[in-house]
């Protein structure tokens, strides 16, 4: 009994934590380029409506030959493009208009939010109700590896997840190989670093910048996309997002800016998020307590980071300021 | 090596602009909001709704009667008081965003007082009690960051943000348990309404909290402009090696400054929950710390404009609730406009900043 | 008829007594909710009730005026001056939170109508313009826990799940009946409960109830809004019973049936009295028999065989006064939130707690908060 | 055309503006192949926007730029590398946490992948061609000055540049450092290479260059060849009309001890020991010169005698004015002769008199708050003075007014920020300042570090009115030929130790060099310790 305890926990914690990951994915992308965007969770709304959307319209339009891996393609699809959306307000108005990046940010997050729960709504009405996919597009943010999950033990551990948990798992070791092991990669690391310097060595910091952060928009918006698509099941629900895009910002922190401890990250603030559910410590009464358990840890490894004034576990030294050439 | 002919020059080029006349200057901010009014104005169009109607409801339902501009008023204290909190922090480059949790901090010490004292102090001490409980206790919520920051250098813009969501799981816990449901009937989770001596009076319709942070502003920018210490904390802004040179004790500085700030927001949050909403609550800072944020930048820390601006979002917000009810817009809608506000502002003081030089167009002062 | 405090004659709907009411088409109803109709659950479910009583009435749109979005604190109080100053002539504020600013509303408007759902305040502050309502939803509850029952049965799954919101009366009331239902016809069912503290984050939800399904429940309820606990049963191959809204369009394959209070009922009435210049009950708490709690359609293609004949049985007992959902044999205990024991229940055969008789049956809101026998709270063990 | 292709590069009347500052006024300019040419100019006077347009940060409004004769366009640093040009710019462009050899192939092509290995043999390779000593794989925050001076002038020669342009290289190194640099220079230059190279000392200028091209005032004056010129017609060609170079040495009436040091102990930063039994006196009406190689203490020395640096052990005495001098009584009485300093505060030993007119290599960064004007900046270390928690703004503007005026400071106005001020009105203003304060014991370091000829003699001559009227002044100074005629006495540094002591009129540039490096052996490890 307590071993099939610990293997629903591990998974309820990847699945609590893959939004997470994404957010927290695209948000290292972002900020490695410098930018810091506190708009993560209106880019969160922002794909998640649009995954939605996607997926739901795609269906209307097919009807009964709609197919539920096209209606996850396109949902995918659309959640990356809308967020990245997000992402490039967000980037003309600091990158080419250098409006301070705290500000913008908390713009983007109202302005997101807005616009998830208003095209929600609005899709629901237009609907009579409900906003549903069908159950073949359900069974794709259900279903895990056919055959693989089906082994003991190591089958519902490691293969029982929607393609989501796999993508985000796969976005994270391509960033952390990109960021580490590549020159694109390391020329991202320097405009955040110093753009001064990566300018001056021919890298184009505008571009990289513009880029890293609608990507890094685009990837964070796939967070909202698999609470809406795999968590709902493809039902808007009002505020749906409910913080999770400030977690995602908190979670790089704690993953001190790399992509791969940000996989251990997520799983641990995935986990640390639904423990009170699982294990039962300390009564209801102390609920709202675990939940300020992320924040928390959150808070430690910031002060130990400062603490042991590791270079390399330092924010980009550029974080939150923009460039201009001629600037001086 | 390629060789670059095709291109005289790009296609636009940048330039610093020194000094640009005032008038100009809010010349282009005006237009900014025009342009914003007249994009949120497409989507209110979207919903199936006339524009100007909607924004004549907006400015009447928050200006058009004493009491919806009572109700303005009183959103615009919060938004003011925590906007000045903020000022010194940001003016030191200490980049507080964490109002929020300061305020909610402030609040929760100031309802102690109000709810387990109101027996046993005079009203006039109670007040003080409570205004001054919720200046410590925000004050030692935004010393924290300080501390380290000072002792470590940790990043308080990460840190602040962490605190605001500790303190509100705090607010939940004691809404939720110990100050909640055994003073209420039912078990719902709320705290209960304060004693009535605990409320703060007020002055033409609303809490005096409107006074007082008005007060607070006028002084804030006497301190930040006039005094020894807003130099320092100009100083420490600027550089900090620079204040070490000038004999500063920086740490310190840095720490009395956000021990300011943070006080500040917690009188910001006793002011919430005494003269606002006579009880604590999870909405008591409702954002308001974060909202204060863009009304502190888009005043460029200039605490009279804090003024205008914070007025200019209590306006939005207030007509924001008006045409919810008279034309069924839903919130969120709201929020997108604020949000599309927000980034106009935002983007247009660039072009107060800069001017843009199109390729053969460029404009030579000197020839 | 009590409460008829005022004797002058007022021009318009004055609080209590007899009046000579509104003209239909100067008549205003006011309304203060706490969310708004996309949260698909409360106050989409409120919002039914307020067409349902416009249709009834012929009221046109502009005669409605609804407050949304209004959180519980003093923009309640500045919600319903603005309310007060569009001259309405009833107004109606929906979430338990609003009770203090309704209260002071009340007593400062002596000729305006204030009808608080959920509320208790009513007949402590004995105002005559001041009205609690609150339908009796344990009996939706009670049909809605025979349908779980019966599908646990047919799966041979004895163990229930709820997503309760807070340790609070209402929440309790409501699940303990969900239980009972559930117990009526699978008498081996337990129930596991485990509290989100949180009236609406779909994500919680829909953890909670995988959390459940992950103990082994093979059908979970919930006192929660979200369509998240349907389809994550959907996802388990678990099955569910909703509240406030039909979720058989969100979860086709899990969601059995849900239950919901229909607030057109109590609106039509409240403010025909004011049309009328007839006072409106202090508190007014209706049921199963009147209709103003109701289920929605069985989701025949899931259900367990027989579960449509076993609701009606028990419906029947509803509707004739023979079937009491807090029946004996019965024992319970309640606990301070401290988590001392406050008061224990135990009820012989024969013997009944009648919801609405609490606080000598003057009030509409729920009372019951004991955790009975075969309940267990799980954060709470 | 063709006689123009000898031309690596030439400029044809290249104009630059900021706002109404022209910076650059229709500037020719040639550089021939296999060249180096010294650009000089007074502060301000357009180098550095010059060769910025050359490297793709700015833009001109005006002119064109041919490189091997034809005319090409420079929008960006990108452009710039593509034909062959690299600049090393007078703050260095590294990003601290990476390695030298991610450093040097930033913004590089070459496949996706990040072959470390491959690179770091290139790397080698180009070293060892032109001597350079250099760890691949070192982190630059691990790196000295020189050392990262070397990854930047790596970075230029790895993308295949042909045209070098170096800004002010040698302000931060040593005379040593210096040599090898200009080693390393010659080598390229003998490879072909055509190098530009700006740099404020003369001397410097007459051993590297070959040609010298002058701009004053944004405009171009001439081009010179080295062979036929000398220091002296150089600054006239600056300046635009005669100065004298030579260094006064007033001799002063009094001469008494005012500072006494004594077995002065002190950690820097990472707990290094940065001072070791450091003893000396320093009297008023003389100037005292320190000596040393960069890092020596020096630093440590000066801000430990203000306040600002913790001393770990040792005595720092300090003793009033002679009573007759110009300066007696001008402070807080000190109780006792021979009041202990260590202990205090730094705003205790202001009010003693003792004012540290730091001048470090970020100027702005520490002496004075760029963004505020000259009122703001004259009231840095007096703000506290006066009575209540306001500041008294008087006072300053005051000041402000009259140093503006008396060190002729150029500036639109004294509300203009600082930083819009050109590095030598910079330093008028913070020397102005210090001087003000009418210290008894006055420190400078590097006060004229940047700044061109005309202005460092201004600020020569103010220390020597400092002397003159009583005041200990304490010269840290990195041109041994300065220190040498400016002062009294030169203490040498060496690895945080005192290696002599010596007077300076009997002294010769030799001996200081040696004391300089005597204890490198012992001495540096010592002071690691
Ligand atoms: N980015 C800029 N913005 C505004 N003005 C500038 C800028 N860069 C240079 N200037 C102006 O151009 C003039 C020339 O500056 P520049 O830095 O080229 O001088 P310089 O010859 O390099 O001086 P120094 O010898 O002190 O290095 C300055 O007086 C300054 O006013
Ligand atoms: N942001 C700015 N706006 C306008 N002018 C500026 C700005 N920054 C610098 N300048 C101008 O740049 C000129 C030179 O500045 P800079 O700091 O380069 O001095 P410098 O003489 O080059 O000093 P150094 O010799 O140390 O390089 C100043 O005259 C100033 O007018
Ligand atoms: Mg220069
Ligand atoms: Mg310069």
């Amino acid at each position: 009994m307590s071993n099939l305890f610990s293997i629903a926990f591990v998974m309820a914690a990847v699945a609590a934590g893959a939004p997470l990951l994404f957010g927290t994915l695209g948000e290292i992308l972002t900020e490695k380029s410098g930018n810091l965007n506190l708009g993560v969770e209106g880019m969160m709304y922002m794909g998640g409506v649009a995954g939605l959307a996607g997926a739901y319209y795609y269906e209307q339009m097919a009807g009964p030959a709609a197919s539920g891996v096209t209606a996850a393609v396109i949902a995918t699809v659309c959640a990356f493009l809308c967020a990245a959306f997000g992402a490039l307000l967000y980037s003309v108005l600091t990158i080419t208009l250098r409006a301070n990046q705290n500000v913008t940010g908390l713009a983007l997050t109202i302005f997101g939010t807005g616009f998830g729960n208003l095209v929600g709504e609005a899709m629901g009405n237009a609907a009579g109700g409900f906003v549903a996919v069908s159950q073949s597009t359900k069974s794709v943010f259900n279903g895990g590896i056919p055959v693989l999950q089906d082994l003991p033990v190591v089958g519902k551990l490691l293969f029982s997840y929607n393609y989501l948990v796999y993508l985000a798992v796969l976005v994270a070791v391509v960033l952390s190989l990109f960021l580490n092991h590549s020159r694109l990669g390391l020329n991202l690391r320097s405009v955040g670093e110093n753009p001064g310097t990566a300018d001056a060595a021919g890298i184009n910091v505008t571009a990289y910048r513009y880029l890293a952060t609608c990507i890094g928009g685009g990837i964070s918006g796939l967070g909202g996309m698999y609470i809406v698509m795999a968590q709902q099941q493809g039902v808007w629900v009002h505020n749906c997002i409910a913080g999770k895009g400030w977690i995602a910002v908190a979670l790089v922190i704690f993953a001190t800016w790399s992509p791969a401890r940000a996989l251990a990250g997520s799983l641990v603030f995935g986990g640390l998020s639904v423990l009170r559910l699982y294990m039962n410590w300390g009564g209801n009464r102390l609920a709202p307590i675990y939940d300020i358990v992320p924040y928390i840890a959150t808070v430690v490894v910031l002060i130990a980071v400062s603490i042991r004034q590791r270079r390399e576990s330092q924010p980009p030294a550029n974080l939150g300021n923009a460039y201009f050439r001629e600037e001086r | 090596m390629s060789v670059h002919t095709e291109h005289r020059e790009p296609l636009i080029r940048l330039a610093k602009r020194d000094d640009i006349p005032r008038a100009q200057a809010w010349a282009i901010r005006a237009a900014a909001i025009l342009l914003a009014l007249v994009t949120g104005g497409l989507i209110i169009a979207v919903l199936g709704h006339n524009p100007i109607q909607v924004y004549a409801s907006m400015v009447e339902g928050s200006l058009g009667k004493s009491r919806v501009l009572r109700e303005t008023v009183k959103k615009a204290i919060p938004l003011l008081g925590a906007a000045v909190a903020i000022a010194p922090a940001f003016k030191m480059k200490f980049w507080n965003i964490g109002a929020e949790g300061q305020i909610l901090a402030g609040g929760i010490a100031a309802s102690y007082f109000a709810l387990f004292w109101a027996d046993s102090l005079p009203r006039p001490v109670l007040l003080v009690v409570m205004a001054v409980a919720g200046i410590l206790a925000g004050g030692v919520w935004g010393l924290i960051p300080a501390v380290f920051k000072a002792r470590w250098g940790t990043n308080e813009t990460l840190f602040t943000l962490m605190l605001n969501y500790i303190v509100l799981g705090f607010v939940r816990y004691l809404q939720a348990g110990p100050w909640g449901p055994d003073l209420n009937a039912n078990g719902y989770p709320k705290i209960p309404m304060f004693d009535s001596a605990a409320l703060l009076p007020k002055a033409l319709g609303v809490h005096i909290g409107w006074i007082i942070v008005l007060a607070v502003t006028a002084l804030m920018f006497g301190y930040l402009k006039y005094s020894k210490q807003g130099y320092e904390i100009a100083v420490v802004g600027e550089s900090v090696r620079t204040a070490q040179y000038a004999g500063m004790n920086v740490s310190h500085i840095i720490r009395r400054t956000m021990f300011l700030s943070g006080g500040i927001a917690g009188l910001v949050g006793f002011l919430q929950v005494s003269g606002a909403s006579g009880t604590l609550t999870e909405n008591t800072a409702g954002g308001i710390g974060f909202t204060a944020i863009t009304v502190a930048w888009l005043a460029k820390l200039n605490p009279f404009v804090m003024i205008a601006i914070a007025a200019l979002l209590a306006i939005l917000e207030k007509g924001a609730d008006t045409i919810q009810t008279l034309y069924t817009i839903p919130a969120s809608a709201a929020d997108m406009l604020t949000g599309i506000v927000l980034f106009f502002m935002l983007g247009c003081e660039f072009f107060i900043s800069y001017r843009l030089i199109v390729r053969g167009k460029g404009e030579r002062t000197h020839e | 008829a009590c409460g008829g405090g005022e004797e002058t004659p007022a021009p318009s709907g004055s609080g209590g007594g007899e009046t000579a009411g509104v003209a239909k088409e100067e008549l205003k109803v006011g309304f203060v909710h706490i969310g708004d109709e996309s949260d698909m659950g409360y106050t989409y479910n409120m919002v039914q009730g307020v067409k349902e009583m416009q249709a009834n009435l012929g009221l046109s749109d502009d005669q409605i005026i609804t407050k949304y979005n209004i959180p519980e604190n003093d923009a309640c109080a500045d919600a319903l001056n603005d309310l007060i100053d569009r001259e309405c002539d009833i107004i109606f504020a929906t979430s338990f939170g609003f009770g203090d600013y309704v209260t002071m509303a009340a007593r400062e408007n002596p000729d305006i109508q204030f009808c608080h759902a959920t509320g208790t305040q009513a007949h402590t502050e004995d105002l005559p313009n001041l009205h609690n309502c609150f339908a009796n939803i344990y009996e939706g509850r009670y049909l809605a826990g025979i349908a779980a029952g019966m599908k646990a049965k047919e799966i041979g799954n004895p163990k229930l799940g709820y997503v309760g919101a807070y340790p609070y009366a209402e929440v309790i009331s409501g699940y303990t009946a969900f239980y009972l239902g559930a117990k009526s016809v699978y008498p081996e069912v337990t129930m596991d409960v485990i509290y989100t503290n949180t009236w609406n984050d779909a994500s919680l939800e829909s953890q909670t109830a995988q959390a459940l399904i992950d103990r082994g429940c093979g059908v979970v309820s919930q006192h929660s809004d979200s369509t998240g606990p349907a389809t994550t049963a959907e996802m388990n191959g678990a099955f569910q019973v909703g509240y406030n809204a039909d979720m058989t369009e969100a979860a086709p394959g899990a969601s059995l049936l849900s239950t919901r209070i229909d607030w057109g009922i109590y609106f039509t009435e409240a403010v025909q009295a004011v049309l009328d210049g007839k006072e409106i009950p202090k508190d007014w708490s209706q049921g199963y028999a009147d209709g103003a709690v109701l289920l929605t359609p069985l989701n025949e293609a899931i259900a367990a065989e027989g579960t449509q004949e076993a609701i009606e049985a028990a419906e029947a007992g509803l509707k004739d006064g023979s079937l009491q959902v807090f029946a004996g044999p019965l024992h319970g205990v309640s606990y301070n939130p401290d988590g001392s024991e406050k008061d224990v229940l135990d009820l012989a055969e024969g013997e009944a707690f009648i919801e609405s008789d609490v606080a000598g049956g003057k009030t509409s809101a729920p009372y019951f908060d004991y955790i009975v026998d075969g309940i267990t709270v799980v954060s709470d063990q | 055309m063709d006689n123009q292709a000898n031309y690596a590069i030439e400029l044809r009347e290249l104009t630059k503006t900021f706002g109404e500052v022209v910076a650059n006024d229709k500037v020719s300019l040639t550089l021939r192949r296999g060249e180096i040419l010294s650009l000089l100019g007074e502060n301000g006077s357009g180098k550095t926007t010059l060769m910025n347009m050359l490297s793709g940060i700015y833009f001109p409004d005006h002119g064109s730029i041919l490189v091997d004769g034809k005319e090409v366009t420079i929008r960006s640093p990108k452009d710039a590398h593509d034909l062959g040009i690299g600049m090393i710019h007078q703050h260095f462009k590294l990003v601290d946490v990476l390695t030298a050899a991610e450093n040097i192939i930033l913004g590089l092509k070459g496949g996706g992948r990040l072959d470390r290995r491959e690179v770091g043999r290139q790397v080698k390779a180009i070293s060892e061609k032109y001597g350079f000593e250099i760890d691949p794989d070192q982190k630059v925050y691990d790196m000295s000055v020189s050392q990262k001076q070397t990854v930047e002038i790596v970075k230029v020669l790895y993308r295949g540049a042909n045209i070098l342009i170096l800004d002010e290289p040698t302000a931060v190194l040593t005379p040593q450092e210096t040599a090898k640099l200009f080693a390393v220079l010659r080598n390229m230059r003998g490879d072909g290479k055509s190098i530009i190279i700006i740099t404020h000392k003369l001397h410097e200028v007459m051993a590297i260059s070959d040609q010298v091209a002058v701009l004053r005032k944004g405009q171009y004056i001439g081009t010179v060849p080295t062979c036929e010129t000398n220091p002296q017609k150089l600054t006239e060609m600056m300046v635009g009309h005669a100065v004298s170079l030579n260094i006064d040495r007033p001799k002063t009436e009094y001469q008494d001890l005012r500072l006494e040091v004594k077995g002065l102990n002190c950690r820097g930063a990472e707990g290094v020991k940065a001072l070791e039994d450091v003893s000396f006196e320093a009297r008023g009406g003389e100037i005292l010169g320190i000596a040393g190689i960069a890092g020596s203490g020096q630093k440590e020395l000066l801000e430990a005698i203000a306040g600002l640096q913790k001393v770990e052990s040792g005595h720092i005495f300090y003793y009033p004015p002679h009573p007759n001098s110009e300066i007696a009584g001008l402070h807080v009485p000190v109780d006792k002769a021979g009041e202990e300093l260590v202990g205090k505060t730094p705003t205790q030993i202001q009010k003693i008199g003792v004012s540290l007119a730091f001048v470090p290599e970020d100027r702005l960064g520490m002496g004075l708050v760029a963004s505020m004007d000259m009122v703001d900046n004259m009231m840095l270390k007096t703000y506290r003075q006066g009575k209540g928690p306001l500041v008294d703004r008087k006072p300053p503007r005051e000041l402000a007014m009259r140093l503006k005026e008396e060190l002729e400071i150029v500036a639109p106005s004294i509300s203009t920020p600082v930083r819009r001020l050109s590095g030598g009105n910079v330093q008028k203003v913070l020397v102005g300042r210090e001087i003000a304060s009418s210290p008894t014991v006055l420190m400078t370091a590097y006060p004229v570090r940047g700044l061109d000829i005309n202005s460092s003699y201004t600020i020569y001559n103010l220390l020597n009115e400092q002397k003159k009227r009583g005041v200990a002044v304490i010269l840290v100074g990195e041109d041994l030929d300065v220190l040498l005629e400016l002062c009294d006495r030169i203490l040498v540094l060496c690895g945080g130790r005192v290696s002599g002591i010596v007077d300076a009129e009997q002294t010769t540039k030799e001996e200081v060099g040696l004391l300089m490096t005597h204890l490198s052996g012992t001495g540096k490890e010592g002071a690691a310790v």
